[in-house]
C-alpha cells in the first residue's frame, strides 16, 4: 500500500495549479461569458501546447498518464478555478474515446490541438440511462441513413466531427459513427449555459454516411467505462469547486463582523465550517479509491476489476452529488448576501458543482446503481 | 377544533374565485404559471385591478380604502389568488410601509402617502440593509443630520428588491450615536428623484437583476417626511417586521408549486417509465407535501391567533424558517427533476416563444423552458434563508423569546 | 374554521395531565418495571372509574368522545409521562373493536373494567402489512378449526379474550374471530419489553371454536379504519413524550454549566433546541390535521372522507416516526452522559418514542402508503 | 499512490488469518457474532491468547513486550480481528495507561506494572470523567492532598467504563488549585482495593450495566504512585488522548456489522418480498454503504501519515465524528430492519440458548434475538457520540486547530 502521490503525479497537480490561478482572472470569466465558445481559447491552445491532453491517455494510446489518479488530480484542478476548458466534452469523450476506438490520426490531431471531437449520445428520454437510445441507422447501398436525436451536447458547435450512437436496423446493440458537423440533415440548435459553456441539440434528419463511418457496431462495453471516467471526471471537478467554495466560505467567516465579533466567532458558524470541511474529506476519500479501483481495472483489464471500478465510481458520483448540494447551500447560506451576488467568485464555484451533478447520472441515479451491485452481490 | 371552513367563508371562496375568474387577465396569469419575470407594468395592471374592486390594501382600516375582512378570510383570499396564478401583491408599499404610517404617520402623511399607494401613483422600496450590516440591523451607518429643516443623508443602502421600479424609498438612518445603537435611528421617507441618489443594480448569481444598491450624497429631505418621532425609528421598524406576517410562509405558493411538480415527474420520461414511479424522487416529493400540509395547519394556527387579537410573535419565525425551507426544497426538487436540463441558461430564451406553447410539457423545448426556471429559481431563492432576517437569526430570537436561553 | 378545543376537549386533556402527573412517580415506574402486567393496575382501574374509556367511543357506542380530536388529546396525556396503561391494546383493539363490531355486552363487560380483550392480528411475516394474513380457520361440523400464529401481541397475557384475524378456507377475505384465551391448542409466549410493558407470540394449533366464535367474515374495512385509529394514537402518544423529552432537555440545557457557563449558552445548543421546538409544532399541527380528518370521516362515513383520513393519518404516522428520532437522539445527545442513564426519566421517554414507530408502520412504511395515494392521484 | 495490499503486507495478512483460525476460540468468536455480551473471563481468555503469541501489546515497544509492526500491518491485524470475530482488546491497560508508563513512568513503575497488564494480573479502569464535569474535563474536583509520603484522595469519578472488572484505577486528581484549572491536576495510579473506594454501577437506559460511579473517601496512595511530576497530569492525559487513535473509526467493526445487516434485510419477508427490495430500506443501506468505503480510505490516509512519524491531530477527531455517525447509523438501521420485533427486552433471553440455534436468521425466535440486541444496541450505543471526548467538542476542536477560528 502506499498513500502518497508519486512525484509525476504531484507536478501534475502543482503546474496545473500554477497554471489556472494565474489565467483565470475575473476578467478572463468575464470574457468566458461572452465568448462564442464558451471558454477561452488561449488557454485551451496553451494547455494543448503544455501537453495536458496527454494526461488523458495511457502510454499505450500515446499520453503520459490516463489512469485515474491523472484523472481525479486534472479536474480537481479544473474545478478549483471553475475552469470552462472542455477536458471532458474535448477530452475525455472526445480524445479518450478516439484512443479507445483506436482512431490513431483521429488521436493525433486532437493532440495537436489541431480539431476538436465529441460524443452526442444522450437523448431527450435517457435521462441518465446508457442504453435507452433511440437513434436509428438504416443500412443503404452506400452506407447507413441515420436519424435521431441527442440532447445536451455539451461544446458541440466547437468540434468538426461527432462520434454518435445509433442502432443499426433492428439490432439491440449501440454502434458508434464518426459524422461530420457540417452534413446535410444535421441540425444544431444551441444554447449558453448559466456558467457560460454552450451546449446544444443535435438534430439528425435522414443523414446519409459512407460505410466507414461505422466505426463500432457494438460500444457499450467501451461506453460503460468512458462513462466511469466522466463520473470520475465530474465528482473530481466538482470536489476541486468544493475545496474552493468551503476555503472562500472559511475566510470570509474570519473577516466579517456581526454583532462586533467576527462570524468565525460563533459557535454555529464554527460547526456548520467544519461539516463543510469533514464531508470534504469524506469525498475525497471516495475519489480517491475510485481512482484507485480505474487505475487497476484498467491494468488488470478483468472483468470484476471493471466492475469494482464501477460500483466505486458510481459511489463517488452519488456522494460527490450529496455532498455538493451542502457545500453549496451552506456556503451560499453562510456567506449571506454577498454570497447570492455575480461579482463575488463564490456563485461560479455554485453553478459549476449543483451542475455537474446533472450531467452522467445524479446522485439518485447512482445511488440506484450501487444498489442494484449492492444486491447482485447478496444473490 | 374544525379546520374545514364553515359556510359563510365557503361563500366568501366562491366570491374571490368567481372575481378573479372574471378580472384577471390570462396574459398575466400565464406568466405566473410559467414562472416568468414579471415587469412594472404587470404589477400596476394587476394593483389597478384589485383597487378598483376594494381588495388591493384588505388589512388596511377601512376609512383608509381596507375591507373589514378577518384573517381567515384574507388567508382564503391570498390562497386563491396563489391558486388563480395571479401575481403577488408588491408589498413595499401595501404591507410595509403603510401600516408603519397608519400607525405612526401625521394625518398629513396619511393623506398624502396612503391614496397614492393604492392608486399606483408610488412604487415604494425598502432601504434597511446595508453592506457589512446584514442582520445585524442596528448597526447602520447611514447618516442623517439636521440642517434648515432639512435632513442631509449620506450613505448606502443595499439589497433594496425591485428598487428599479421604485419612486420613492422608505430608509432607516442613523441620527444619533449616543447609547444603544438602536437608540439612535431614524424613520425617512425619501424621494428618489432628489438630487444626490444612485441606485445601482446588483447582478445575481443565476444572472437575474432584482435587488440594488442605493447611494446617498448629500441627500436633502424635507423634515416633514420623518416618521414619528426622532431616533425611535427601530420601534417603528420592529412594528414593520412583526405586522402583517401571516402569510409569511407562503403556504398556497407552495402547494401550486408542489403541484406543478407532481404534473411534471409524472409526465418526465425516465427509459420505460416516468420519473414519479422512482421511489427515490417520490419519496422526496411526499415528504414535501407531508411537511407542507402541516406548514398549513401551523399557518392557520397563527391566523387564528390574530383572529383572536393576539399579535403573533416567535410563531413568524417559526414560520419563516419552515416556509422558506419548503419553498426551497420544492425548487430543489424541480431542479432534479429536470435532469440533463436542468443547467440551462435562462438568458437564451424568449417570453413570448414560451407563451405560444399550448400544452407546458408536451415538447422538449418546452422541457428546456422549465429547466431553465428551475435551476435558476433554485439558485435565486437560496436568497430566501438568508433575507428578512437570516433563518439563523430567526433561531436565535425563538432560542431567546421561547425558551428563555 | 375553529381552531380552538372545546370546552369538553380542553377538560379531558386537563383531568388527564392531572391525574398522569399524579401517579406518575418514579416509584410507580419501578413497580411497573417489576409488575406482571406490565402497567400499574390501581392507575387502570381509577381510569376506568373515572370512565376514560368512554373518551374511546363515540355516543353511539355508548361513550362520550370517540373523535379523532378525543384519541390525540388522550394519547399525548399518556405519553407525556410515558405511561404504560393499555389505552391502545385493551382500549383502542379491544373496547373501540368490540364496539364496531357491534359487540355490546362485550363493551358493556369491558367498560365496567371487568374484563380486557385486544386483537391479535399481526403475523412473523406481515411485517406492517394489514392483509399479509396466513392463519387459517377451517370449517367443522361444530364450527372452525384455526391454525396459525400471531406475533408481538401487546398485553395478550391481560385479557381474557382476544379478537384474532384468519382467513376462512379458501377465501381472501379476513375474518373475525372472538375466542377464549385459556382453551385447548392455544400457546401464549410472553415476554417483557424494554418499556416494562408485555408482549406475546400467540400459536393457535388446531383450535375448536363453535360457528358462534365468527364475528364478520369480511373485516378488512373495519380494520382499516381500526388501524387509522391506532397510528394516530401511536403517534400522539409519541408526540407526548416528544414534548416532555424536549422540556427536560430545554430545562437542562439552562441548570447545567460547562466552561463556566450554563449550556444554554452556546449557539449550537440554542439553535439544535430550536430545531427540536420547531419540529415537534410540525408534527403537533399533522397531528390537528390527521384528528380532523378521522373526525370528519367519522361523522360522514364517506369512502372518500375515510380516504383522506387514510392519507392524513399515513402523514402523521410518517412524520412521527421521522421528528420522534430527531427528538429522542438530539434530547440524548444535548444531555449528555446523564441522558443515557436508566434513573434519569428522559430515558422512558426516548424508548416510547422510538418503539411506537415500530407498530402499525414505521416511518418507511407510511411514507410508501403516502405515495401510493399520492400516485393514484395523479392518474 | 496504490490501496492494494502489497506482497509483504498480504503474507502478513494470511499469518493473522491462519493465527486466528486455529488459536481463536469459537465460544467467544460465536459470542461475538450474536452481538452478546461478553464476561470478565471472556476478554481474560483472548488477552493470553495473544499474550502467549506476543500480540497482545501489539504497539508497544518490543523491549516490553510489543512488536515492530508498521502501523499499516496493526491495521491488517485489528481488520482481520473484527472480520473473525474476536472479542475486543480491552483498551485501558494495554492502549491508554502503558503508553503513558512508558513514556512518563519511572523505571520501576515500567518494570512493576507492564508485565502485569500483559498477563492479565492487573485490569485497569480510567478514573477522569466527574459529575459535572462531562466534556469539560479541566474543571475536575477530586482532590489528593500529600500527607506523610501519601495522598489523600477525596472526590468522585464517573462514566468508569468496565470498572466492576478492574482492581487498579488510573485518575486525574487536583493537587493544586493555583493557575489555570489544567496546571493543577496530577495522574495518580490508585489500587481499588485501597479502603474507601467505593464502585457503584449505573443503570444505562437499555437496562445495561457497564459504567460505574467510583467514591473515594479518605483514599490513601503512596506517593510512588503518580506518574511523572506533580501537577503536569494534564500534559499526560493529552498524550494518553492523541496517543493510539488510528483505530478509533472502528472500521473493521462497521464492514462486519453492516455485511450482518445485508444478510439480515435479504432474509426478512415483508409480505411476499423482502426488505432488502424495499428502496427506502436499500437505500440508506448503500449510502452507509458508500460512507464507510470512503470512510476506509480516510482511515488509510491516518495510517500512512502514521507510518511516516506524523502523529494525527484533527485527523483522530474527524474520524471519531465520521466513526461513530456510522456506527450509530448501523444500529439504527438494524434496529429499523427488525421492524415489529424491534422493542423485543434483552432481559428475557438466554445466552446458551441463543448459541444453540444452527441458523442465526432462520426462525422467529432467532429474529426475536436479534430484535433484542438490536434496538438495545441502538440505545446502549448513543453513548458514542457522548463519551470519549462529545463529537461537538470535536467539531470545536477542529474549528479551533484546523480552521484557525
Amino acid at each position: 500500500m502506499e498513500f502518497n502521490y508519486s512525484d509525476e503525479h504531484r507536478m501534475l497537480g502543482e503546474t496545473l495549479n500554477r497554471f489556472f490561478a494565474e489565467k483565470y482572472t475575473s476578467q478572463l470569466r468575464e470574457s468566458i461569458e461572452n465568448s462564442a465558445q464558451g471558454y477561452n481559447l488561449d488557454v485551451w491552445n496553451e494547455l494543448c501546447e503544455l501537453g495536458m491532453l496527454g494526461a488523458l491517455l495511457t502510454e499505450q494510446q500515446g499520453g503520459f498518464g490516463g489512469m485515474g489518479e491523472d484523472i481525479n488530480i486534472l479536474f480537481q484542478e479544473l474545478g478549483k478555478v471553475a475552469a470552462n476548458e472542455p477536458l471532458l466534452s474535448a477530452g475525455i469523450l472526445g480524445l479518450r474515446l478516439a484512443a479507445e476506438l483506436k482512431q490513431e490520426s483521429l488521436v493525433d490531431e486532437i493532440m495537436q490541438g489541431d480539431k476538436q471531437i465529441t460524443l452526442a449520445h444522450f437523448e431527450p428520454e435517457s435521462r441518465y440511462e446508457i442504453d435507452v437510445i433511440k437513434s436509428q441507422a438504416t443500412p443503404t447501398e452506400k452506407g447507413f441513413r441515420i436519424n435521431g436525436k441527442k440532447s445536451m451536447v455539451y461544446g458541440a458547435e466547437n468540434c468538426d466531427q461527432f462520434f454518435i450512437s445509433a442502432k443499426i436496423g433492428d439490432s439491440k446493440k449501440i454502434a458508434i459513427f464518426l459524422i461530420k458537423k457540417i452534413v446535410k440533415g444535421l441540425t444544431l440548435s444551441t444554447r449558453k449555459l448559466n456558467d457560460g459553456k454552450i451546449v446544444s441539440d443535435v438534430l439528425m434528419s435522414n443523414i446519409e454516411v459512407s460505410s466507414s463511418s461505422l466505426i463500432l457496431d457494438d460500444a457499450f462495453d467501451i461506453l460503460q467505462k468512458l462513462f466511469s471516467l466522466a463520473c470520475l471526471a465530474l465528482s473530481a471537478e466538482a470536489l476541486g469547486a468544493m475545496k474552493s467554495s468551503k476555503n472562500l466560505t472559511v475566510e470570509y467567516m474570519k473577516e466579517r463582523k456581526q454583532f462586533s465579533r467576527p462570524l468565525s466567532a460563533f459557535q454555529v458558524i464554527q460547526h456548520r465550517c467544519v461539516e463543510m470541511v469533514i464531508e470534504i474529506e469524506q469525498l475525497d476519500a471516495s475519489l480517491i479509491q475510485a481512482a484507485n479501483d480505474i487505475s487497476f481495472a484498467i491494468h488488470s483489464n478483468q472483468n470484476d476489476d471493471w466492475k469494482q471500478a464501477f460500483i466505486s465510481t458510481a459511489s463517488a458520483k452519488y456522494l460527490s452529488g450529496v455532498t455538493g448540494k451542502l457545500i453549496s447551500e451552506e456556503s451560499v447560506q453562510l456567506h449571506g448576501g454577498i454570497g447570492m451576488t455575480w461579482e463575488y467568485p463564490l456563485g461560479h464555484f455554485v453553478k459549476r458543482i449543483i451542475m455537474n451533478n446533472h450531467q452522467f447520472g445524479d446522485s439518485d441515479y447512482h445511488l440506484k446503481q450501487h444498489i442494484k451491485m449492492l444486491k447482485a452481490e447478496l444473490v | 377544533m374544525d379546520l374545514q371552513y364553515n359556510q359563510d367563508e365557503l361563500t366568501f371562496q366562491q366570491e374571490v374565485r368567481l372575481f378573479l375568474k372574471n378580472n384577471l387577465p390570462e396574459n398575466l396569469s400565464q406568466k405566473v404559471k410559467l414562472g416568468l419575470e414579471l415587469e412594472k407594468s404587470d404589477f400596476d395592471q394587476w394593483h389597478t385591478i384589485l383597487n378598483t374592486q376594494g381588495w388591493l390594501a384588505s388589512h388596511w382600516p377601512e376609512k383608509y380604502g381596507g375591507t373589514n375582512w378577518s384573517s381567515i378570510e384574507r388567508h382564503i383570499f391570498e390562497e386563491e389568488c396563489c391558486f388563480a396564478f395571479a401575481p403577488r401583491i408588491i408589498p413595499f408599499g401595501i404591507s410595509m410601509l403603510a401600516p408603519v404610517v397608519i400607525a405612526f404617520g401625521t394625518e398629513q402623511q396619511k393623506q398624502h402617502f396612503l391614496p397614492r399607494i393604492l392608486n399606483g401613483e408610488d412604487w415604494w422600496c425598502q432601504g434597511f440593509s446595508e453592506p457589512g450590516a446584514g442582520s445585524d440591523l442596528a448597526s447602520l451607518k447611514t447618516k442623517a443630520v439636521l440642517e434648515n429643516g432639512e435632513y442631509i443623508v449620506n450613505g448606502q443602502k443595499t439589497w433594496t428588491t425591485l428598487g428599479q421600479y421604485a419612486n420613492w424609498i422608505f430608509c432607516l438612518v442613523r441620527t444619533s450615536s449616543d447609547g444603544k445603537p438602536q437608540t439612535g435611528i431614524s424613520f425617512l421617507l425619501i424621494d428618489l428623484s432628489s438630487p444626490g441618489i444612485e441606485m445601482k443594480p446588483i447582478k445575481l448569481l443565476d444572472g437575474s437583476y432584482e435587488v440594488n444598491e442605493v447611494f446617498f450624497q448629500d441627500v436633502r429631505v424635507p423634515v416633514g417626511n420623518i416618521i414619528g418621532e426622532e431616533n425611535k425609528g427601530w420601534d417603528y421598524a420592529k412594528y414593520l417586521l412583526t405586522y402583517e406576517r401571516t402569510n409569511i410562509a407562503g403556504v398556497g405558493a407552495s402547494f401550486v408549486a408542489l403541484k406543478q411538480l407532481k404534473v411534471l415527474a409524472s409526465k418526465i420520461k425516465q427509459g420505460n417509465s416516468y420519473l414519479i414511479d422512482e421511489y427515490s424522487f417520490a419519496s422526496k416529493l411526499a415528504d414535501i407535501e407531508i411537511r407542507l400540509t402541516a406548514m398549513k395547519v401551523m399557518n392557520l394556527k397563527v391566523l387564528s391567533l390574530v383572529q383572536s387579537g393576539k399579535a403573533p410573535g416567535v410563531e413568524s419565525s417559526i414560520l419563516k424558517i419552515k416556509g422558506t425551507e419548503i419553498q426551497q426544497q420544492i425548487n430543489d426538487l424541480t431542479r432534479q427533476a429536470m435532469g440533463p436540463y436542468a443547467p440551462t441558461s435562462i438568458s437564451e430564451f424568449n417570453n413570448d416563444f414560451v407563451l405560444e406553447q399550448s400544452n407546458l410539457y408536451d415538447d422538449d423545448n418546452s422541457l428546456f423552458q422549465l429547466g431553465s426556471k428551475a435551476s435558476s429559481k433554485y439558485l435565486n431563492n437560496r436568497k430566501l434563508s438568508i433575507f428578512g432576517g437570516s433563518n439563523e437569526i430567526q433561531k436565535t430570537i425563538i432560542a431567546k423569546q421561547l425558551l428563555n436561553f
